[in-house]
């Protein structure tokens, strides 16, 4: 029962790249041709585009192999089922962590000005755009130690992803099913990695989002990063499930299996919404000037984008997966999905865009076309993916109780 | 900063309520019993306060005074308040009440002169006149150095004073917006205004 | 003359599959007693699963809804106050600090409202008399409750030779 | 049927039955109490008399009796506060989250942990009581209509917040745990042989029956009160450290503060969990049923939780440096480094540092050090509240306002007569009511106890 990818599926993502780009192209020429002064943000927009994109795909894949260790670490047993799906998420890593590092590498080189700190006169006394306040950070944002981090982190993630892919195979292949020797090394891995993730998805949500708007800072902001790429990986998950059941596929995925996954795309839809409360209301109430620019950057500009990702992942979600039946339902899961799927995609966009292009950043023609083709990307490398392994593992000690899994 | 003598420049200043704007201590208050009012004052309530702190707690710059004890009657308190019996009382000003046990408080801006000074000046049928509501800290100053009136008056001196190059509000960066302003000592220093301190 | 015949079983799978036979032989089965909740023996006796959930959905919208116009209406309408410059002219503007208070009001509601309703719906209160037929169906044993009204077309004999065939531990009459 | 892999260990030891596991649970509440728990109510009563009397003392006089002044204006009464209700999140999450996540060994030990979130509750919602100036006006923070008509209280206020937050999990713990409870009073109402007993459970149970619609109605409503009661848990620890972190004041003001205390709140709770059920475990005789796999599970939540605090303590550190605020970074420096470092540092070592030794398989299974190291959290959770309060008030903005805190005997006598009071209802809980969840241990049994999966593996 493999997966094959290949004939229509295959030409749709490429489709949707081939469509993404022209849109881009489309989004570029209007620019070019439009407003002259325009033409100066230009290339800081495609760039701030890229990192938005990128970040969002990046982050599904990470978080598709943070929710594989919990399974492990957590001994859950339900979603055994899904663990062929997780890794094929998680395969794109290596692909999203080259996007991301070909947009720092265009900051070092100063192609683009997202990260403001990358600027060397800001740290020069004499220089009249010397900012103390930059410069204090200095020991920690500078490009030295900055690069160091980064590639640490990509490194690690990477690695983590290529053993958890590998023993997932040698786990079919075992002689004796009865031994646990794979299992048991996967769960020491999973609190190895988790332990690790725990601290460097705080430090890299700092150094790669939070640097942007380089004088604001937040404790929350690691976590509520987290959060949304938490909630895109569960989305990716249910829906890649959906369209494989519907090629007759993952029969063994029952009612019970899609109505805990759409449990977990209500239950972190909450989580989202809470830190975004957490983080919003604080800096509101307290009104301190230095904290509240943050937020009156995105209000005063972005007003429909910040209120609007608001409702979308959290009215959307709340109002509409309550029900049991919602989260059986495998036509209204895939369109509450894709609702809140492009919902998180906006607000990475909430996130990076006030602080790289000021007032002059927009969902236009060249977002959605980075967007669409960052799509079409990611769907052709995970279900290339998917296709090279069984859609079920064997051996895995929890495979029954998942196979069993019944809830009302 | 812990070592006091390591900071010769430290200096006297005065330090009452500062009447912020956005005052953080109204926000928390859960009985509503310090608001804003009007005139632009930061009001206690006496009658209503329960006793949480919580506007103490959250006052930037500490200048709430709570009520521990009821030290109008305590005979353990005679020397903080002599006024326990029916004579001594006859210091007190009869024209602010006496707070009780439990209660917060805080200058009121001598809200008591303040509402004298308008009634008089309705009484009067006549716009109030800068200068001619004084508090009783601005009234005892022997140097001037206090000035009170309506900011929003144009020609007041409490205006132009303010406007002053020399004026600042305390502890401006967190942005409660007071409605009191220094005036900045002139010094003769060494370190200059582009300087940047550490 | 009794109401009800009752057949004690000392093991829930034999109960529930004792069920699936009376039903099958066309008696019907007034209630089942049980010390613990026993998974699936709803689909066995068809009954249809509760809607208490709904009304907790309905107890906690209309306590969102209270909240909000009661805040609204104490802070906005009667006596909007100058408090610390929070802005007080439109509700959707001091909504951020009233959003603690309208999510606690709505858990309290629906919570109180659902567990109220469960206690009527049940008619456990504080006073009510037990019915369950057996000491021992709140400690290890199940019973089956067989009402003779509902089953005037079958004999007690019937009905007892029906119940003897499950393997129970006692058949009695209440 | 559900499936249990054979890999997962059993949560009912021995040869249980469901008869004898009703034996065992109704064994505590029909026998008599033995010495030792007469001599320990009898220690709970006069520590709770004492703690009683202060408080009585503190509402005669004013809170001038404690160490407060006008810079730290509050101590620990707020400290306590904190402290309690984060003790009083491990009882709702077990029963709640855990249920949502059907983890099953939440079953033996819900019932005591909601129990000690009820009376813990009960401790914490002492202390915004009597550390008000005027106790007698407490009614003041709800909305009720009065002589003055228009007078409602500031809906803006995080204390305000509180009462409708504290007492939302009040009751609605209380009302999980009674629903809870209901089935198992019957058990032992029908078992009674004593007129008095028997009169008692009867009405305790409220006439249950047990009939099929009634468990139906049962587990409907033990799902969508833990669906209601799981974001609860998170909005009242959030709220409580809203408390803090809506203020201005450095040290108190920052945006992690909700899911740290909530992470806090839990690592607390199921400290005091671990503290309470090794000691009930071996009085009660319920080894079979608190397993050395349930204390396992416990040390596990407690170092991730543990774990989740470090992050928190460490981004707050480094985030105070990085803001460039002079106010944070010196206020954190000062945590560390200032006259009440001593706190700072038993935090950081019971909290973050000592439950990493829970990594070690041998340790986290141990019974003693598992019984020591929960007591280390629970001292290091009341230092966490007590540098978060009082370091951060007696160093602010202006030197000029600094200044120090003493406690007084009343402060700790108040502190102390909540662990008498805590004591005193949890040990009377422990003789008078059915301490494991005997309907939702027996739905277990077969799929997870001991001599059910040893069959099942055998055919």
């Amino acid at each position: 029962m493999d997966y094959i990818f290949e004939g229509k599926a295959k030409r749709n993502t490429f489709l949707l790249i081939g469509g993404g780009v022209l849109l881009f192209m489309l989004g570029v020429a209007i620019m070019m041709m439009g407003h002259h002064e325009g033409e100066s943000h230009l290339g800081q927009r495609i760039w701030t585009s890229l990192l938005i994109s990128g970040f969002f795909f990046f982050g599904i894949a990470l978080a598709s192999l943070f929710f594989l260790s919990v399974q492990y670490a957590a001994e859950a047993g339900w979603a055994v089922v899904f663990k062929r799906v997780m890794e094929g998420i998680m395969a794109y890593l290596p692909i999203g962590a080259l996007t991301l590092i070909i947009v720092f590498v265009a900051g070092s080189m100063h192609w683009h000005h997202i990260y403001h700190w990358m600027a060397p006169e800001l740290y020069d006394v004499n220089s009249e755009h010397y900012d103390q306040i930059i410069a204090h950070k200095q020991p920690y944002l500078n490009q030295i130690f900055w690069w160091i981090r980064t590639l640490a982190y990509l490194g690690v993630y990477i690695a983590f992803m290529r053993v958890f892919r590998k023993r997932s195979l040698e786990e079919d292949e075992m002689v004796n099913p009865d031994e646990k020797s794979v299992f048991l090394k996967n769960q020491t891995l999973a609190a190895i990695f988790l332990v690790i993730f725990g601290y460097t998805s705080t430090t890299f949500s700092w150094d790669w989002i939070m640097s942007i708007d380089t004088h604001w800072f937040s404790t929350i902001f690691g976590w509520y990063i987290f959060s949304g790429m938490w909630i895109g990986a569960m989305v990716m998950m249910t829906l890649l499930t959906i369209y494989l059941k519907s090629k007759g596929l993952m029969e063994f995925v029952n009612d019970s299996h899609m109505h805990d996954i759409g449990k977990w795309v209500f239950g972190v839809s909450f989580l989202w919404t809470y830190l975004f409360f957490c983080q919003f209301m604080l800096y509101w109430y307290s009104n301190i000037p230095e904290e509240i620019t943050y937020f009156k950057a995105r209000i005063d500009d972005y007003t429909w984008v910040f209120w609007g990702t608001m409702v979308i992942n959290f009215i959307f979600p709340m109002l509409l997966l309550m029900s049991k039946d919602a989260k059986r339902n495998a036509g209204f899961m895939v369109f509450v999905g894709c609702i809140i799927f492009f919902g998180h995609w906006l607000d990475v966009f909430m996130i990076v865009t006030p602080g790289a292009m000021h007032r002059e950043g927009a969902v236009g023609f060249i977002e959605i076309g980075t967007f669409l083709a960052f799509l079409g990307l990611f769907l052709n490398v995970v279900l290339t993916a998917i296709s090279k392994r069984p859609l079920l593992v064997k051996n895995h000690p929890y495979l029954e109780e998942s196979l069993h899994h019944h809830i009302n | 900063m812990e070592v006091p003598s390591e900071y010769p420049e430290v200096g006297f200043m005065p330090l009452m309520c500062q009447h912020c704007n956005h005052a953080p201590c109204e926000t928390v208050c859960p009985v509503a019993a310090t608001t804003h009012s009007d005139e632009g004052f930061n009001q206690m309530t006496y009658n209503r306060c329960i006793g949480t702190r919580y506007c103490a707690n959250n006052c930037p710059y500490k200048v709430r005074r709570f009520n521990w004890f009821n030290y109008v009657a305590d005979s353990k308190f005679t020397n903080l308040n002599p006024a326990q019996d029916d004579l001594s009382r006859m210091v007190l000003n009869p024209d602010v009440v006496v707070r009780s046990r439990g209660v917060m408080e805080k200058c009121s801006l001598c809200v008591q002169r303040v509402q004298a000074g308008k009634l008089a000046a309705k009484k009067a049928s006549e716009p109030l006149r800068d200068g001619a509501i004084q508090t009783a800290c601005s009234a005892a100053c022997p140097t001037n150095a206090i000035t009170f009136g309506d900011i929003n008056d144009k020609s007041s001196k409490v205006r132009t004073d303010a406007m002053n190059d020399r004026a600042y509000h305390l502890l401006e960066e967190v942005g409660v917006k007071p409605n009191v302003w220094y005036q900045t000592k002139v010094r003769n220093s060494m370190q200059t205004a582009a300087e940047p301190t550490a | 003359m009794t109401k009800a015949i009752y057949a004690l079983y000392d093991d829930d799978e034999v109960m529930v599959n004792g069920a699936k036979a009376i039903l099958a032989k066309n008696v019907r089965i007034k209630d089942v007693y049980s010390p613990f909740p026993i998974h699936g023996l709803e689909n066995v006796l068809g009954i249809k699963w509760t809607r208490l959930a709904i009304n907790a959905f309905l107890y906690g919208f209309t306590a969102l809804a209270l909240a909000l116009a009661g805040m609204s209406f104490f802070m906005i309408q009667d006596w909007p106050m100058n408090i610390g410059g929070k802005p007080n002219f439109d509700l959707y503007q001091n909504l951020p600090a009233f959003i603690p208070i309208t999510f606690e009001f709505t858990v309290l509601c629906a919570a109180h409202g659902m567990a109220i309703t469960y206690l009527i719906r049940n008619w456990t209160l504080p006073g009510v008399k037990a019915r369950n037929p057996h000491p021992r169906t709140t400690d290890d044993h199940f019973a089956i409750e067989i009402d003779r009204t509902e089953n005037a077309g079958v004999s007690d004999d019937e009905i007892k030779s029906i119940l003897q065939g499950t393997n129970p531990v006692e058949i009695f009459e209440k | 049927m559900q499936k249990e892999s054979a890999i997962r260990e059993p949560l009912i030891l021995g040869d249980k039955t469901y008869h004898q596991i009703t034996e065992d649970v109704c064994a505590p509440v029909e026998g008599k109490a033995n010495k030792y728990w007469y001599m320990a109510f009898s220690v709970a009563v006069i520590v709770a008399l004492w703690g009683v009397g202060c408080i009585l003392y503190t509402i005669g006089r004013g809170i001038g009796v404690w160490g407060l002044n006008t810079t730290v204006d509050w101590a620990w009464d707020i400290t306590n506060f904190v402290w309690w209700v984060g003790i009083g999140h491990a009882g709702t999450l077990i029963s709640a989250v855990l249920l949502l996540f059907r983890q099953k060994w939440r079953m033996a030990i819900n019932r005591s942990a909601e129990a000690m979130t009820i009376f813990a509750v009960m401790m914490a919602a002492l202390f915004p009581g009597i550390h008000m100036g005027r106790i007698w006006m407490a009614y003041w923070v709800f909305p009720l209509p009065n002589q003055f008509g228009s007078l409602w209280v500031n809906f803006n206020s995080p204390l305000l917040w509180d009462v409708f937050a504290i007492s939302t999990y009040f009751s609605v713990s209380l009302v999980f745990w009674y629903i809870g409870l209901i089935p198992d009073f019957a058990t032992i109402r029908d078992r009674a042989v004593k007129p008095v007993s028997k009169m008692a459970y009867s009405v305790l149970s409220f006439g249950w029956t047990g009939n099929a619609k009634a468990w139906i109605r049962f587990e409907e409503v033990s799902l969508v009160l833990a669906g209601l009661a799981t974001p609860l848990v998170f909005s009242v620890h959030s709220i409580v450290s809203m408390d803090f972190a809506t203020s201005v004041i450095p040290g108190w003001h920052t945006t992690i503060f909700p899911p740290y205390f909530v992470a806090g709140a839990i690592f607390s709770g199921f400290a005091m969990v671990q503290t309470l059920l090794l000691i009930a475990r071996k009085v009660l005789s319920l080894e079979s049923y608190i397993t050395v796999k349930h204390i396992e599970y416990m040390n596990i939540v407690i170092v991730i939780t543990g774990s989740i605090v470090g992050v928190a303590y460490l981004s707050e550190l480094f985030i105070s440096w990085y803001s460039g605020v002079e106010y944070e970074g010196y206020a954190f420096m000062n945590r560390a480094t200032g006259p009440y470092w001593w706190a700072y540092a038993s935090m950081m070592t019971c909290n973050v540092i000592i439950p990493q030794l829970f990594w070690f398989k041998g340790i986290r299974r141990s019974l003693i050090t598992s019984f020591i190291l929960s007591i280390f959290v629970n001292v290091g959770m009341w230092f966490e509240r007590f540098v978060i309060i009082v370091t951060s008030l007696h160093r602010d903005f202006l030197p000029s306002n600094w200044g120090m805190f003493h406690p007084t005997f009343v402060d700790v006598g108040i502190f102390l007569g909540t662990i008498g009071i805590f004591f005193v209802l949890f040990l009377l809980y422990s003789r008078f009511f059915p301490v494991l969840a005997l309907n939702e241990l027996k739905s277990i049994l077969k799929s997870s106890g001991d001599n059910y999966k040893k069959l099942h593996h055998n055919d």
